[in-house]
């Protein structure tokens, strides 16, 4: 076996050390100069439930999730069942023999038997499973020991001392264990070029959280909703060296009413949600679009109706964050597909939310906000935060009707002149009127901005061949998935076009249409609601599409064979 | 400071005739000026409702959001900016039946704003149907049969709460409406006034004569520090209690909680923001 | 002058008794036997301000506004200047000189004096000032004495004697004034065929409310907002002789909270409410997609965004309405364009949201909410509601995957089963699943019943030659004004497509386009939203639009000149 | 009856081995079936939480809303069919944070239904963050300094609401607990139990042990028919008193004063419905 990359699955129960396995090795992996992948589904629990994540280790980047299990380590009897679909003859299991359930259908051809249960109890407890399984992995891919052992130490730098020595006797035997496999040949990975040892190891979650920073964030009120919370959690720790004022609301209404208020105020603000809870804001979103305030969305997918999949991903909540809130007003949404998108994306929908006075969404989900990858570290030339705010004189209005639209915005307390913002219909001062000529006018000078906004719209990423006949179409986070796949599949007629922007639609989108005899569109979703923006906003029908909407990502494989079937 | 400094001219306001919001207005210009408080560091954040449009009768900062959301914003701008004076005022459909929610959490937050709820226990603008504080057996088209639901006490719940000052005052006197907003203004975290308000056009059975009759002053017997006996005077129902109600100082306000005002006093929204070099460190720890 | 229908507005501020006059007017004068149709426009305050009401009076069906005024009756200064731009030389103005303000802009050239201040006062107070102004118009169109006098005594039947005598003087004095007016040839209208005898006369709201009877409501939750309050306050009134629950909720979440769990325990559920409001709701709208639980709900349009003009008129949350709630579902959206549709749409909108257990919207607005017509009783026939609920047995599964999508809806109490509802993804009975394959099987049987919904769709009215080259499209209120501004264009190459069901569009539509060779679609908005969901759900863009979002419904006369502005 | 009847085979419960909730949930098939209420004449509305998954794990109808909607739907189903017993059941983040209005305003509206709040005074479902009945200081990911707003009282604001019937208990204690809940569901109104909860997962503050050490039993002294002794008692902090802190009877239930069953016991969901004649004569009133 010479693979140029290898898929380790780690599955068991909530509350068996899954995730510290998982962190661990991510980072010494990456350390070890390997890129890194991982990605995980978990059940709406707590504890017990069976979970999964997938780590891919190569010497080339690798940024997407793959059927293929090329090393399953067990931690749990129910997960060669959990696992049954993606187990095939070339993956090697490695565990106890226990967790091998008999009447099991997977077909097991490869198992490597490692007690670790036995192992762990003649170190001190069954609590050290975790720490070996992890060390197996390490040996087998040859990572130097000395880095093992000061990583764990400073791992447990919080523990006693005797924990410490124990875990790192633990992933020690672990290590040896896996070099004694690797050298047995029996389990061989040849990945050469480690070259990712200057990068940095980030999810979906800290990466538009620094986006946030990066765009002079410094105000989030939010409720907390999985897969969202990750992005409040992040500000959290870094309230104090930022300067962030981030206030847990009592529920997702007040979260983005405190949001408006504190962009009132002067502050740059940012709410984070998911499906319902955002759902009980669109109200406000409302408020936004009519008292010209910015406020960023960070709105992460997981499946609904209602509760649906909690933990879960999907990309179903395109046309709610397009429609959302009663009356016409103008928005942006951006649906980053990869890190430096969430980076960018989000630190640009600071910017133009407070240039035009809107509404700017973030689009991710569950699976990009849990996923990590290795990437170079985000360039911070040019971060300068420029606010768009003006100092107020005595006959300030706040809503000067202006050529473009766009008013400049006072905040109270700095100048001379009053601000008020009104939520009826206002006039230029802001106050209530009910001269319908104006409320025409101030419909258009709302809606003008949309011209603008039209002028600074991100173009999709073509990926592969300007010469193509088949154009896949994907957005936000199946970028990676769909790139592999085109990869794999090797075809010069095909291309793939990823809009981060999925509203408003660039309007350059059309020729890239024409230019394709047949169009597919890949989605996480029951219904295809991003072809139905395509059929909307420019004069393409997509031709055909790939969805998928069972709550976990696109695989590579999944995309190939199903491009296959339709390509054939 | 002369009131007039907060008049408008060329206004149209949209109250009826005789209704008690022109007196909580002038009583409101009178606090001010008497606390020498200034259109431009004030901001007055209000809902939707009659009560609620009482920002576009005199000269301030002013939030007129939506229904039921008046202390968010409120308690958002106060932080954000600890400099301004926030006032938080609307009708009591407004505050106590949409804007429930944020009643309760925003005294547990404790923002140093105040909150005036103007209780004409009727929905006005939306012509007349019962509100949170409607008197038991009030008819409207909606409640056919009359109100059966237990009236909302706010003053009794914001002491529960842990409001740190809690008054009701009523609109027929403006000269001590005045010095209960001066008191409540002034005071040193979230302040709620609670003003008995006579709807001229859809609450036929509170009326001023009723709200007359029907209350009385505190008088100096009432120990506004004693909590259970400010708590036992919030319940009295045969009279309406009125004046300060319930007051204790010293309590931390959200703003102070916080952390962001620790080190630097200036507020938020003034501050220069340059993040490179933090930024740098934060990213080269998830190396 | 001899006009087949004369077109006469009341104008005043609110509190001067505008809305006693034409409750007077309209029924006298449609129990006179002429047909009438009377709509208003008014600010969002209770007293003061500036209000108007126009009132149509004819021989024939009339049921839409114009912007001609043939009598005007100012009650305040101001009227004339609020008035300008509808005054023409042909507008009779009737009333006090003092309210004919000098430095108006309005020319007027017909004006009659009669001092309503100085009769009332003899009387006995101002307060008769609306009665006398009643009587005026009911003497000029020549209405029955014993008719009137009847009627004021029946009007004021629970005030005092003298009160009634006082204003049955006030009101034969103005008959007699109007008398005199029309013998004196001074404004002669000889209005033919009475033949709305046997009529009724009703505005939207209580159509509606009536619809919802018929379909079997019995249970409405809804928080107060314009302008959807007037079908709570319908069923408020009608509580006792219908035994309909009707509750107050603390916030429009608890009332769509509260309509569902009042629908699972088997009744039959509304919700009545409008843009803000509904916003709040949108998270229980993808509760009832999830659990499946039928829910009517009526949202009269209102401007936006936010506060927006609360008492004014607009067709801005179609969108809304289509894409509200996360996740993915199906729903139906009625739009009545008459009070025959709001009464039979309302009541098929129970009958489907209990047949397919999806919500179901009504979407009207402001102008048709507060209007009244003349029609002709509804038909009765017919109205037995079937409800769609079986006796369970004891192993009943809620959702019991059938071949159509449609499990048989079981309610607690009836029957030996047992009935669950669960907000998150779940299993055939209900329990919370992370079975991902049956997530699909889920997702797929409620998007089935789409396909199902497809089969009930009512067709679009087309009004006009079948032989058209140039097709009209219109959805909702604008019915009648689009429909007599066909008749008034008299042109065989234009018809006129109204849609009543805006969602699920009807299959046949595209057909209707093809055919034309030009079409212009009329929507009182700013974006075109149904031509956007044209566009999207058949191959046809619309031509052109007609658009207006000033907060007032469309006019015949305005309708017109915009087609001969768009045709010439 | 044998609580086994509302035991359900094979099913996978997702709580932590551990938890309160267990406790809580064989206290309330205790208590059930003490009362010989059969799960088809039971009703078990939940929000969203780990608390609010309890009716997958016994037998009953069952309405699992949304996050925070808990009371709404229990109210509509207590009115359209009085004839089930209806339990409201959550967590207190759901209950008295996103709820928290409806929290309010149930309690006015006085339906007769037992509202039953597992309070591990954290988040649990979502991870450990603060709920509004978190100690002051209580640390977590989101509120990285410790919480400091004040904590939320559920019980003296049942009781400054309006609530008949209030109570406290604490999951360690089943057979306790299961008198109260007895207690509770049997009281004709609205009845609140809030039952402290231990979190294994979240919380390492309020331990098991904690709630041992810091509660105590209300003995025969505490007279929970006097409204003022109640309210002092639900403000006791130092140790949490457990048992019926307030009762009384003969308030009016929603379902008795909203005018539906004045005639007809019929429960709403099944009557016949003709309504051709009573149109015909309401539109004839039209004319
Ligand atoms: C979300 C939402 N729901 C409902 C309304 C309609 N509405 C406007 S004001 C009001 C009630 C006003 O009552 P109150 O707050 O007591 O103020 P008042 O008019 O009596 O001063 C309502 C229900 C709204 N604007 N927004
Ligand atoms: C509208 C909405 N907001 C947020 C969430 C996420 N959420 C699910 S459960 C929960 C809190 C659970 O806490 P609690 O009610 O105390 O229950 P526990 O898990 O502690 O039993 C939250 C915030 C949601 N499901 N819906
Ligand atoms: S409706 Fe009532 S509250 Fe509103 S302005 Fe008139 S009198 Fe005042
Ligand atoms: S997280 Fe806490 S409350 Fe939830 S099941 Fe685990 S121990 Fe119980
Ligand atoms: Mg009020
Ligand atoms: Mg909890």
């Amino acid at each position: 076996m010479n693979k140029k990359d290898v898929a380790i699955v780690l599955c068991g129960a909530a509350g068996q050390g899954v995730q510290t396995v998982e962190h661990i090795l991510v980072r010494l992996l990456r350390q070890a100069g390997f890129h890194v992948f991982a990605t995980k589904e978990y059940m709406s629990r707590i504890r017990g439930g069976i979970n999964s994540t997938e780590i891919r280790i190569s010497s080339e980047r690798v940024s997407a999730p793959v059927d293929r299990i090329d090393i399953l380590l067990p931690f749990h009897p129910d997960a060669l069942d959990h696992l049954k679909a993606r187990i095939s003859p070339e993956t090697t299991v490695i565990g106890d023999r226990k967790n091998i359930c008999l009447d099991c259908p997977a077909e097991v051809t490869d198992f490597i038997d490692v007690p670790f249960a036995e192992i762990a109890e003649n170190i001190g407890g069954r609590l050290f499973i975790n720490i070996i399984a992890a060390g197996v992995v390490l040996g087998m891919l040859d990572v130097d020991m000395k880095m093992v052992s000061d990583f764990i130490s400073e791992f447990f730098v919080k523990k006693d001392e005797e924990i410490v020595r124990k875990n790192i006797e633990a992933i020690k035997l672990g290590c040896q264990r896996g070099k004694e496999l690797r050298d047995s040949g029996k389990a061989r990975y040849t990945l050469k070029n480690p070259l990712a040892k200057n990068e940095v190891l980030l999810n979906g979650a800290e990466a538009v959280g620094m986006g946030a920073l990066a765009g002079g964030c410094d105000f989030l009120s939010s409720y907390p909703m999985s897969p969202s919370t990750g992005v409040m959690v992040f500000l959290s720790q870094h309230m104090e060296d930022f300067g962030v004022v981030v206030e847990q609301a009592e529920d997702e209404i007040a979260a983005i009413n405190m949001a408006l208020g504190g962009s009132y105020a002067g502050a740059r603000t940012m709410v984070t949600t998911s499906g319902g809870g955002f759902a009980l804001m669109t109200e406000g979103v409302s408020l936004s679009g009519m008292i010209e305030m910015p406020v960023v969305i960070h709105l992460a997918q997981r499946p609904g109706p209602a509760t649906g999949l909690p933990t879960r991903t999907e990309q179903a909540d395109l046309e709610l964050a397009l429609y959302a809130g009663h009356g016409e007003f103008p928005r942006v949404i951006f649906a980053p597909g990869s890190l430096e998108d969430a980076f960018d994306l989000t630190k640009k929908a600071f910017e133009l939310a407070d240039k035009y006075q809107i509404p700017a969404f973030i689009l991710t989900d569950q699976y990009f906000m849990d996923t990590f990858t290795n990437i170079r570290p985000f360039n911070l030339e040019g971060i300068d935060i420029e606010k768009h705010i003006v100092k107020t004189d005595k006959g300030y209005k706040r809503y000067a009707l202006t050529e473009d639209g766009i008013s400049p915005r006072g905040i109270p307390g700095f100048g001379d002149g009053l601000v008020g913002v009104d939520s009826d219909e206002h006039d230029e001062d802001s106050h209530i009127t009910e001269d319908l000529d104006l409320r025409t006018q101030m419909v258009d000078k709302r809606l003008k901005k949309m011209e603008l906004l039209k002028s600074e719209i991100i173009p999709p990423e073509l990926v592969g061949s300007e010469d193509y006949e088949i154009l896949l179409i994907g957005w936000g986070s199946t970028y990676h998935a769909i790139k592999e796949a085109l990869k794999e599949l090797n075809r010069e007629d095909i291309a793939f076009l990823h809009f981060k922007q999925v509203y408003p639609l660039y309007p350059g989108s059309q020729e890239y249409f024409d230019r394709a005899k047949q169009t597919i569109i890949v989605e996480n979703n029951a219904t295809s609601q991003f072809g139905k923006i395509i059929k909307l906003y420019t004069d393409h029908s997509v031709g055909g599409n790939l969805l998928k909407y069972n709550g976990l990502a696109f695989t590579v494989e999944e995309i190939v064979k199903g491009l296959k079937d339709k390509l054939s | 400071m002369d009131p007039k400094i907060y008049d408008m001219c060329d206004i149209d306001i949209a109250w009826c005739p005789g209704c008690g919001n022109f007196s909580i207005l002038r009583s409101l210009k009178g606090a001010l000026a008497e606390l020498e408080i200034p259109p431009e560091e004030l901001v007055v954040v209000t809902g939707i409702g009659q009560a609620a449009k009482i920002p576009h009768y005199f000269k301030t900062h002013f939030f007129n959001g939506l229904h039921g959301r008046t202390l968010p914003p409120a308690t958002a701008i106060k932080v954000v900016n600890p400099e301004l004076t926030v006032i938080a005022e609307s009708g009591d459909g407004d505050m106590y039946g949409e804007g429930g929610n944020h009643f309760l959490h925003a005294i547990r937050r404790n923002p140093d704003i105040t909150n005036i709820v103007h209780n004409n226990m009727v929905y006005g603008l939306t012509k007349g149907q019962a509100s949170p504080t409607s008197q038991l057996g009030f008819r409207t088209p909606v409640q056919v049969k009359g109100v059966f639901l237990e009236p909302f006490n706010p003053l009794s719940l914001a002491i529960t709460l842990g409001a740190p000052f809690v008054a009701r005052a009523f609109a027929g006197d403006e000269e001590r409406t005045k010095d209960i907003l001066k008191m409540a203004i002034s005071h040193k975290g979230y302040a709620l006034v609670d003003i008995l308000q006579h709807c001229v056009s859809f609450n036929k059975v509170n009326t001023f004569q009723w709200f007359k009759e029907n209350t009385y002053y505190l008088d100096d017997s009432h120990d506004p520090e004693d909590r259970n006996e400010a708590f036992q005077a919030s319940l009295q129902q045969d009279k309406l209690p009125l004046g300060v109600i319930y007051k204790c100082t010293g309590k931390k306000t959200f703003e102070e909680n916080i952390g962001i005002y620790d080190q630097d006093q200036t507020p938020l929204s003034l501050r220069k923001m340059d993040r490179k070099d933090a930024l740098k460190i934060l990213i080269q720890t998830k190396s």
